[in-house]
């Protein structure tokens, strides 16, 4: 029933036509100078609506999803989006306000956000956020420039590294030195922590930031975090923490009493904004008191009762992207936090919790955990290829796809060897995650009796396995 | 609350997992890490919560709205807004498994695709955060290109966007940002020479500009080249349904707000990063790219590709951060431009060039009133007001209009210019009401 | 407008035929019989389109609500507008072919058992026009069922349902239809006595009826029964979240209108007649039905059945002319059902009941206004007013109240008779703001 | 990666919840009589939001639809529906209008109610609308009441019968019926028009009614209509046209003109109101001035530029429903006409008879016409078995959902032998009707290569060939 379609340009026929506009009472080129005018019109297509319309929708059908399959994503929170929020980002009210507009005549937007602020304080025990980051990689680097303005108010202008663990995001490292600062990564102990001993050898005057990611991508809670943050800030560094797995602590600890300086958080991941694809998410910041005053501008503040937004702030770190920030993203965030309370935030991540180590109990036998020991809302498992003939964990994701599942993340975090990272969530049924464990069961087994089913997977869709290694030798990007 | 579970289903689980609480497995946060409970407002059920969101959103004032200032009030078609709200577009993620996601695959190749279309280039990414930030991109881009660590930002560049590369840029100290005057309200192209040395990694140039105006992109593209320089161009893309392309008149980058097409105002986000360039620069790209392959059977697909750029990949060397991006609002411009078509881009963009003119005329003869800076213009302009530009919008907002951007605030010599758009949507009454209004603040 | 054609593909199309114009296509319709150029506006463009209907719908007052009579306010979840937007759902028809139409096949049998379960019958149908026409369509099947010619219509059904039996009977004659007189707002069961002998086919009990009062349903099912006619059940069915169901009591075809589940209010319509009855009569249900059945390897799939009941099987003898229904309607009521479980459904029906007795103990206590008639209510009653009940409607409306629905268009000696309705929709502060207004009016 | 789904019921898990309120402030049975309440809840589905919302896009994917293929349902108009229609129907102050409203409150409503009346009127020449009729049978029925009303007014009480053709949809004579009368079939020429003399034979003093589709359900325009209305009329009858084909003369020719009393449209079919899987739709019924006092109540008039609904009209037939009917309908055919000027609406028509004939043309060797000649919006074809391995219509149509098309209409109307009726409409592009043409030429070449596949078919859909027999043998229609 779905099959790959044609190119949209593919359908264009010359002269078909979407939507029509009114006709001007001049044309461009009695207002503008013949050189500035564009000599041929761009080479898009040329479609009727009805055909837009269902190119896209039979586009949309090849896709898998959240609100169609299961979608196991570790590190990325693929958990229910209500769609009452959609409906809520929708209100005319919101979707029509100019960022230009005068405070007065934003008000209801203002008060969103500087609340959306207040409640993610209150969450992480952090004392101001900047909402302006566009996604979590944003946020990092926002947090990154902080701590660069932070070591340069106190003239301490040596620290020029900073450290991430090896089993960080990509985007650690990355923002680290989109921020010029040069990246070292401290080994992890076997047991999946940040070795505290690796760190304080490395830590010194030039460390300017310690990244730690809690839970950290093996799924693992940093036990030592305090000790961490407290050798950290001997040595006169900031303790940064990526917050995109912030879904496991929702309600049940404050990063504050952890020691942290800076975070960010993905309100695409666990405020339950829909990923649309890829995008777009938010990437809130959040820092201590002494912090503040470098937080990126314009910040939402309260003054009697009305709400402005500042735009000049001595200190403040300067802009991330223009305007306030991906408003719709935070009034989607806002409206999920005002349908719970404190006791249901922290189900949030009981749940979270509770649905990882399910499937990590019920898949052990098969798939080790890369760190024997409970996990917090996703576990890493590794899948052994030579007890499966040979087949990889690229085999089993693919084969996946056939049973109705989309693929956990894998080959990530980096040093767990054939890594695959489930992530649950707390949004999923039990009846689901059986079905899925008997899923990756039934692909164990077939790899033995039928490796060569396994490896050609997928079957059952609309391509077959795609070449990409042939995509990035010759790359066709456009049409 | 979205939680599904039972009691049973949690007693259960945690039988199958072989502990006896649920504690057991929060114990691995130490206890002396726990929150106590919330300060936290009660739950509102979704009745409740819309009756809130509503009242909120009814705190904003509906407005005729005359500011663009890099965010444009462009009709959405309704089949836009209806297709991007399909779940397998909004709930699904970034498509690490192709072959589960060629809907998406597609959709960007589509989308990077018509971006080249537009602004005349060869290669396109899956979209960055927003124009600001894709022109911070550009930047960091054309140093890493040309091996050079100076970047010429024209003073007619969008002020927040200027500010942008200054955050992105200022604290590292490279690519060194160096400021071309630009006092007529467009890049003089004296001034570019001046500063044009063979440090120069490339040179920006945004038109229509800041101010409306539109530069002489071609002029300043053949002197930075003449020096080895890249020509960065900055353009909104529905300028483009009327405007020469940047790839023609010379760019080698061009980025632009893809918000206009099909986006929502947002107060500000989200919005759409716009990055392409020419086949040259193609493997310095940041962020996602879709490319074209085939599968097992020969079959045509779509996969991300040139993956070796990116930050999971290769981390502290990657050519950008970027890991999510403004997807669904790429789809939406996909959606947009594929209804649209290349004679309804132009449509549009000739009625924006109409109105805007119109208006334009019609201000400047109220009493009081002309325009600040000469040459052609796309659909924004600077007018120049007799009071400050803040009262004027102060007395029009009153009459239910957003008279445009007070330029005050970014620049005191400009106290009494307002920035003032209009689109397509502003109708002829409404181009009517904010001339009457006008002479009513200038009496 | 919405045709694709361009000049090129008309040309070919034309020579395929293997004609020369379009004109001798047209030359079908003779000449005389073409007509000249319509006298129409001209076209809007989607744009204008959508300002010229955001005009006229502003056109309306938006309203604190207090009006029932058989169309009530209550809240529909987000997920349910989202999903019946869907094009799978939204652009299908009718499921002619069944194995392309699994979806809405499944739908209509999931819509079904929760009909049934609702109204405590066995089987329903795929729905009807709205709550009056399934009256209609029930009145006519226990006429064929029975063999009688009878209808015993209670005076406290909504008039408008009493009007459309007449129109759909009265011409023809039959089945005849004798009123039930109400003086005290319910059935009386001595008056139902009466009038009940071995010709009435039905006995028609609405419960809650127009009055919002609950009826004693089982008291007539049994005295019906024992003359060996049918007892025809109306019931809101979100009362049915707290109130015994019609199958429970007596009822062997329960009747209601569904838009209550997940329909707007939509001025009126679309709305869902629902339709269920017990097992015996099922091969006399109007319209159409989904069944569970096989498919060629023995999995179950879901096909339209008892076909052979309709029109287009057995034209002028079939049990109704129903072809089209409310089938999109219907799938939300499906979906809000499932959202809302039987626990939700409570939660409403209690907050309905909660809500309209505390506002009717606020009003009763306000002085002059007293309730017309005694009994148990569900979420509707009778408030007899101190002075002309459109007047009170008048004077509450300028206050953004739309304050029920005056009794005196329907019988004249009610003029001072407000039918009033709160749902979970109305708001603590909206009763008392209903309750302060009142007492203005009073004054 | 379309898989049937589980029933709601068999997805519920007691305790789970989907959408949950506040709590009143007493339980009902502090308010209600013992005895009132329900003994136990219903048995609904007891589900979480995120299960209700996968499990019903899940199902929906099992779903051919217009959005997503070709869906030639002859007589069903499956065009495409604008997606503006559904923001505007959407709209606020339209879907929160209550019925009961004084009018002031609901002018917006009325005055499209009130304009979409005049359009049609003008549109089909008649006098007056109303738009309380559900759908077209609801329609008919509503036409024929008025016709009887109007044989009363009178006092002309022996027309008993009503005259359909044989080719008429199966409503017609089942609305007939509906209304008390008994109901004579006219039978067709050989040319598939109605046989003017059979006619003439059987009007008589006891005709209260002659029915007609225009064009009829073979596609073809009555070329004697007025002759038909002369005749009727003659006869002292009224003639009703069923105008559910209207697609076919939009802008194109007035009913009025042919001398029509009453007729229905099909707001649904042509005036785009999406199908919704067979409803909501709207019947608006059209008469000559004479008959315009028996339409049914409610009906809105223009008083000094104020808009009313009047609700007691001496000499109307009454209600045919409650309420005004499906405004939300309405609204979306007012917002139809209003995209279109005179020209455009009549290439509505003109593209629609195009598609047909073209489809018509490119499959006459295989599949002949029931009449052989140019046709209008729609073709009637048979499939003959005989050259086709003995496979039927029933098999052609099955095998189609594999080749990715939803089948024509088939077996109606009643007097083809293996009847396919195929209707196009205007707004499908040439490559679509090319593949369309394509898929149907192929079946027919392995009708004759594998019969056994075409037999069997379909082959590639969630499930195979249904049981209908067994469905109705044994019903199973409610968990
Ligand atoms: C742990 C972690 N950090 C950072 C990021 C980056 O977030 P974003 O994709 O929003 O930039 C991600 C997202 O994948 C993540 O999982
Ligand atoms: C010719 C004709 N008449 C009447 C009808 C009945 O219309 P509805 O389904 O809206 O009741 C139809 C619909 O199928 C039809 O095609």
């Amino acid at each position: 029933m779905n099959r790959p379609e044609k190119l949209s340009i593919e359908k264009s026929m010359a002269g078909r036509r979407g939507i029509r506009f009114a006709k001007p009472s001049k044309p461009a080129s009695a207002w503008l100078p013949e050189g500035a005018l564009r000599k041929a019109l761009p080479r898009l297509p040329e479609m009727g609506e009805f055909e837009v319309v269902r190119h896209y929708t039979r586009l949309s059908r090849l896709n898998f999803c959240l609100d169609t399959h299961l979608y196991p994503l570790g590190s990325c929170t693929m958990k229910y989006n209500p769609r009452a929020n959609e409906e809520i980002a929708g209100l005319d009210g919101f979707a029509a306000a100019h960022p230009c507009a005068p405070d007065a005549a934003v008000q209801g937007t203002l008060e969103v956000l500087r609340r959306l602020e207040k409640l993610l304080c209150e969450l992480t025990g952090l004392s101001a956020f900047t909402l302006q980051p566009a996604a979590g990689a944003h946020g990092e680097f926002t947090g990154i420039l902080i701590a660069s303005a932070y070591h340069r108010s106190r003239k301490d202008r040596k620290r020029t590294e900073i450290l991430v663990s090896d089993s960080s995001h990509g985007t650690n490292p990355a923002s680290a030195a989109l921020g010029g600062f040069s990246v070292k990564t401290v080994a992890s102990r076997p047991d999946g922590r940040l070795d505290l001993e690796a760190l304080k050898a490395v830590l010194g005057p030039q460390t300017a930031m310690v990244m730690l990611t809690v839970p950290n991508t093996l799924g693992l809670f940093e036990r030592q975090i305090r000790e961490i943050a407290e050798a950290v800030h001997a040595a006169g560094a900031l303790l940064y923490m990526d917050g995109a797995n912030f879904n496991a602590l929702m309600g049940l600890a404050k990063p504050a009493d952890f020691g942290v300086d800076i975070l960010h958080l993905n309100l695409h991941k666990s405020f339950s904004t829909p990923h649309g694809g890829g995008g777009p998410g938010s990437g809130p910041v959040g820092v201590v008191a002494a912090l503040e005053k470098f937080l990126p501008v314009p910040r939402v503040a309260e003054k009697n009762g009305k709400f402005v937004l500042k735009t000049k702030i001595p200190g403040s770190i300067g802009r991330v992207r223009s305007f306030a920030g991906n408003t719709g993203v935070a009034i989607r965030a806002y409206a999920y936090l005002r349908g719970h309370d404190g006791q249901t935030l922290r189900s949030i991540a009981e749940n979270a919790i509770l649905n990882a180590n399910y499937v990590r109990a019920k898949l052990k036998d098969l798939f080790p955990s890369a760190v024997d020991e409970p996990c917090m809302h996703e576990c890493v498992l590794r899948t052994e290829p030579e007890k499966m003939g040979g087949l990889k964990t690229l085999d089993v994701a693919k084969r996946l796809l056939d049973y109705g599942f989309y693929a956990p993340t894998i080959y990530f975090p980096l040093i767990v060897h054939e890594a695959i990272m489930i992530e649950p969530t707390e949004t999923e049924t039990k009846e689901t995650l059986d079905a899925f464990v008997d899923a990756l069961r039934a692909i164990h087994a077939e790899a033995l009796t039928d490796p060569e089913r396994v490896h050609a997977a997928p079957h059952d869709l609309p391509v077959k396995r795609l070449d990409e290694l042939g995509a990035a030798r010759t790359p066709n990007v456009a049409w | 609350m979205y939680s599904p579970h039972t009691a049973a289903d949690r007693s259960e689980m945690l039988r199958a997992i072989g502990i006896a609480s649920l504690d057991d497995l929060l114990a691995q946060v130490p206890s002396a890490l726990r929150a106590a409970a919330l300060d936290w407002p009660a739950a509102l059920t979704e009745p409740e919560l819309m009756a809130h969101a509503r009242a909120l959103a009814a705190k904003n004032k509906p407005l005729s709205c005359f500011a663009g200032a890099g965010a444009q009030d462009h009709y959405i078609p309704a089949a836009v807004k209806a297709l991007v709200q399909r779940g397998e577009f909004l709930t699904a993620y970034t498509p690490y498994q192709a072959e589960a996601s060629q809907g998406t695959l597609q959709a960007i190749y589509e989308f990077q695709s018509s971006v080249c279309a537009l602004y005349g280039m060869d290669a396109a990414n899956a979209s960055l955060y927003d124009g600001a930030t894709a022109l911070a991109e550009a930047a960091a881009a054309a140093a890493r290109i040309t091996g050079r660590k100076k970047i010429l930002l024209p003073e007619s560049l969008h002020p927040e966007w200027r500010a942008v590369l200054q955050t992105y840029f200022g604290a590292k100290g490279e690519p060194k940002l160096e400021l071309v005057p630009c006092p007529s309200g467009r890049m003089d192209l004296a001034e570019v020479e001046k500063r044009l040395d063979d440090t120069v990694a490339a040179v920006v140039v945004a038109t229509p500009n800041f101010f409306g105006l539109l530069e002489d992109g071609a002029g300043i593209a053949e002197m930075a080249h003449a020096k080895g320089a890249l020509l960065i161009a900055a353009a909104d893309p529905v300028s483009l349904g009327v405007l020469e392309e940047p790839g023609a008149w010379g760019a080698d980058i061009a980025v632009g707000e893809g918000q206009g097409l099909g986006g929502a105002l947002n107060y500000g986000g989200p919005y759409l990063g716009l990055f392409s360039c020419k086949k040259a620069h193609m493997r310095h790209i940041p962020g996602r790219i879709c490319g074209l392959t085939t599968d097992a059977d020969g079959k045509r697909g779509f996969v991300l590709t040139l993956q070796a750029r990116e930050q999971h990949i290769r981390r502290e060397r990657a050519a950008s951060n970027i890991c999510s991006n403004e997807a669904l609002c790429a789809l939406a411009a996909t959606i947009h431009l594929a209804l649209l078509g290349p004679e309804g881009l132009k449509e549009v963009a000739e009625l924006c060039v109409d109105k805007a003119h119109r208006l334009a005329e019609a201000a400047c003869a109220v009493p009081g009133f002309r325009l600040r800076f000469e040459g052609p213009f796309f659909n924004e302009f600077t007018l120049e007001c007799p009071v400050p530009a803040d009262r004027v919008q102060k007395a029009l907002l009153k009459e239910g209009i957003l008279a445009g951007v007070p330029l005050g605030r970014f620049d005191k010599a400009m106290k009494n210019a307002l920035l003032v758009c209009a689109t397509e949507q502003r109708t002829d009454e409404e181009l009517d009401r904010f001339v009457a209004a006008l002479g009513r603040v200038a009496r």
